[in-house]
Parts: C-alpha cells; sequence; structure tokens
C-alpha cells in the first residue's frame, strides 16, 4: 500500500516539474527531455496502481503492457522530436537571422 | 552436483564474505570519483569498482547460487562489464591524451 | 527471499546518490561520462543483488542487457561529442 | 522484515530519482542536462524492478537508458555544430563546395 502511495507522489511530482519545465524554458532540446520526463511520470503512475506485494498475489498485467507499449512509442516519437528540431535549427535559424539583419540595415540607412 | 548439506552452507558463507569485500570497491570507486584532482586518477578509481568490485559480487553470487546456469550467466554478466569498461575507459583516455590534457602532478 | 543481500543492495544506493555530485560540478564532459558509467555499474551490481533478494530470476537478464549497453552511450560520447569537437578545426590535431 | 528494507530502499529510490530530474530540468548545460538524463533512466530501471515489472524493466533498459542517450548526445553535437555557423560537413552542397576546392587546388 505505502509503495503505492509513494511511486503514485513520485510520478505526480514528475509530472509536474516537466510541464513547469515545459512552459518555462525555450530550447527545443529542453522541451523534449521534459516531455520525456513527464511521460515517465505517467508511466509510473500506472505501474503503481498495478502493484501489489509478493503474499497478495499475482500482479494486473494489462498496465504493464500499456507502459511497455507507451515506453516504445516514447523512444520513437522522441527520435523523430530531435531529428524536426535540428532540422529547424539548420534551416531556419542562421538564415533567419541573416535575413533580418539584412532587412534592418536598408530600413535604418533610409531613415 | 553432490553436495552434503555442510559443504553447502560453508559456500554460502564464502559467497557473503566475497560480497562483503566486493561492496567497499563500489564505495571506494564512488569516493574517489568526488574527491580525486584529475580526470585519469578519477579513471584510475572508476575501473577498480568495475573489475574487481562486480567480480567480487559476481564471486559471491555464483558460489551461493548452487546451479551451473546461473553461475554462467553471472560470468557472462562480468565479462560483458569488463570489456565494455576498459573500452570506454581506454577510449577517454585516449581522447584526453589527444585533447593535450595535463596529467595532475603534486606541486 | 533473503534479507541480507537487500540490504547489501541499499548499501550500493547511496553510492549512486553520491556520485551524482560529479555530474553536477564536473570540470570536463568526460567526468560527466564517467561518472554515468559507473552508475551502470553499480546499477548492474544492484540488480545482481536484488535478484537473490527479491527471489527473482529474471533480474539476471536485465543486468544483462545493461552491460550490453553501458557501453554504447559513451562510446558515442567519445566518437561523436568529444573527439568530434575538435576534429573540425580546420585538421589541427589539438 | 524484508518488506521495511524494500520500503527503505524505495525511499532513497525516489529522492535520488526527484534530485536527479530537479537537477536536470533545471542545469544551464544542455549537455549536462543529458548525462543526467541518463542516470535518470538507469534509475528508473531499477523503479520497475522494485514494482515487479521485469519485462518493463527490460524495455527501459534496453531503450531508455541504452538508446535514448546516443540520440540525444548525436542531436546535441548536430545542434551545437549549426549554431556556430557551419555547415553540416556531410551535407550536399558542402561536400560540392569541397570537391570544387580540392579540384582548384589540385
Amino acid at each position: 500500500m505505502i509503495t503505492t502511495l509513494l511511486y503514485s507522489m513520485t510520478g505526480l511530482l514528475l509530472f509536474a516539474m516537466g510541464l513547469f519545465t515545459l512552459f518555462i524554458h525555450s530550447h527545443p532540446l529542453r522541451k523534449i527531455l521534459a516531455v520525456n520526463v513527464m511521460s515517465t511520470g505517467v508511466f509510473l503512475i500506472m505501474v503503481a496502481t498495478a502493484y501489489k506485494p509478493m503474499p497478495l498475489g499475482n500482479i494486473d498485467p494489462v498496465p504493464h503492457a500499456m507502459v511497455l507499449t507507451g515506453i516504445v512509442v516514447s523512444v520513437s516519437v522522441t527520435a523523430l522530436a530531435l531529428l524536426l528540431a535540428c532540422r529547424v535549427q539548420e534551416t531556419s535559424n542562421l538564415d533567419l537571422l541573416e535575413r533580418k539583419k539584412q532587412a534592418r540595415i536598408p530600413e535604418e540607412s533610409r531613415r | 552436483m553432490a553436495a552434503t548439506k555442510e559443504t553447502m552452507e560453508i559456500l554460502y558463507n564464502c559467497g557473503t564474505l566475497f560480497i562483503i569485500l566486493g561492496l567497499p570497491f563500489f564505495l571506494s570507486g564512488t569516493v574517489g570519483l568526488i574527491r580525486f584532482p584529475d580526470i585519469y586518477t578519477r579513471l584510475h578509481a572508476l575501473t577498480k569498482a568495475d573489475n574487481v568490485g562486480l567480480g567480487c559480487i559476481v564471486c559471491g553470487l555464483a558460489l551461493q547460487s548452487g546451479s551451473w546456469a546461473v553461475t554462467a550467466k553471472l560470468l557472462l554478466i562480468w565479462l560483458l562489464v569488463l570489456v565494455a569498461s576498459s573500452a570506454s575507459c581506454h577510449l577517454i583516455a585516449r581522447s584526453a591524451m589527444q585533447k593535450n590534457i595535463e596529467p595532475w602532478t603534486r606541486s | 527471499m533473503s534479507w541480507m543481500h537487500t540490504i547489501f543492495a541499499l548499501i550500493l544506493l547511496p553510492a549512486i546518490a553520491t556520485g551524482m555530485f560529479r555530474i553536477l560540478r564536473g570540470p570536463t564532459a568526460a567526468d560527466r561520462m564517467m561518472t554515468a558509467q559507473l552508475f551502470g555499474t553499480c546499477g548492474v551490481a544492484i540488480l545482481l543483488l536484488l535478484s537473490t533478494g527479491m527471489g527473482n530470476p529474471v533480474l539476471l537478464d536485465i543486468a544483462l542487457v545493461f552491460a550490453l549497453l553501458a557501453a554504447l552511450a559513451t562510446i558515442t560520447f567519445v566518437r561523436r561529442t568529444w573527439h568530434g569537437s575538435n576534429k573540425r578545426n580546420h585538421g589541427n590535431p589539438l | 522484515m524484508i518488506y521495511s528494507i524494500l520500503t527503505l530502499f524505495d525511499i532513497i529510490l525516489i529522492l535520488t530519482m526527484l534530485w536527479l530530474a530537479w537537477c536536470l530540468l533545471n542545469t544551464e548545460d544542455i549537455f549536462k542536462a543529458v548525462v543526467l538524463f541518463i542516470s535518470f533512466g538507469l534509475l528508473m530501471a531499477l523503479a520497475w524492478v522494485r514494482m515487479r515489472a521485469p519485462d518493463v524493466a527490460l524495455a527501459e533498459a534496453a531503450l531508455g537508458a541504452g538508446l535514448t542517450g546516443p540520440l540525444f548526445l548525436s542531436a546535441l553535437r548536430r545542434m551545437n555544430r549549426t549554431r556556430k555557423g557551419e555547415r553540416r560537413l556531410d551535407s550536399d552542397e558542402n561536400r560540392e563546395k569541397e570537391h570544387k576546392a580540392n579540384q582548384e587546388q589540385g
């Protein structure tokens, strides 16, 4: 009973911390890390609800199967998100800064 | 394995002794990682924890297990950790030498 | 089920927790990666002790997977992050 | 006896995990955050083992600790390289430029 409670509270705290970081930081890699921590918190709550200590019999396998699928999906989603973040930074950031600078210079000279 | 009860008990106690012998290597590896001044000396502390500490624990658990399959699996784990840790420690030390990081000297 | 092995695992867990200081204030990147490697080895030892302590021989397989994949992160770090970062300085070996 | 020891194990594990997560979400250095994330995945595998879910622990050890760390490290390197104004070495455009430069030199 106390184990379920402990791990559920941990999952809740992890979810809250991840959500907070997702809101206040701007670097894309850190946002992906925050989403990963959030998903870990959710998995922790789901497995903690299925836990039973040894003499009380077997554990519920359905949340375990769902969490197993969720871990695999979260890894592939992380890989896709990392690729997209790299791509966004490579294609847009530098050129955008350059373009902004070049667009600003004639405006100022016109004044 | 035709082992009487007495030999089993002696083996179990020997295994416990080996595990107790292996624990200080891990603790000293952590302490060395925190206290040592230089990357090479920290590497030295780390490899002691990897090889000797885990070796002692694996040896103790193999003495206690009493079945050949479990013993073989434990030895396989130890060999894998040995290969992995030596390869990665060698890579780190060689990269550090290539980056011209000076070894620490008592000055 | 043996409480003695569980106590041994309990002794090894603070070793992981105190090793975190080196990650937080490591001067070079390699120190942080070395600490992660020590975490991996400590995790393998804790899993081995818990497999006897909790009476579950499946944990040996998890320790095997850990031992297989422990070197992957360190080797990626050395080849990609550390080694590669100086290689692009116009062929200068430093 | 063994359940009280395991509860103590739980408490230490949970405190370490929470501290690790707090540090990884609040450090300035992204590389430090990635290394802390690798360690966090390892402790998560221990937590799954403790909750009697060895199948989930196996998946977490293989994917979470083994695969995600190198993915993040590779992505970090790629981002750092482009941030300093250097193109990727293996992009086609750059390869053509290098090829032309070599031809002019040779």
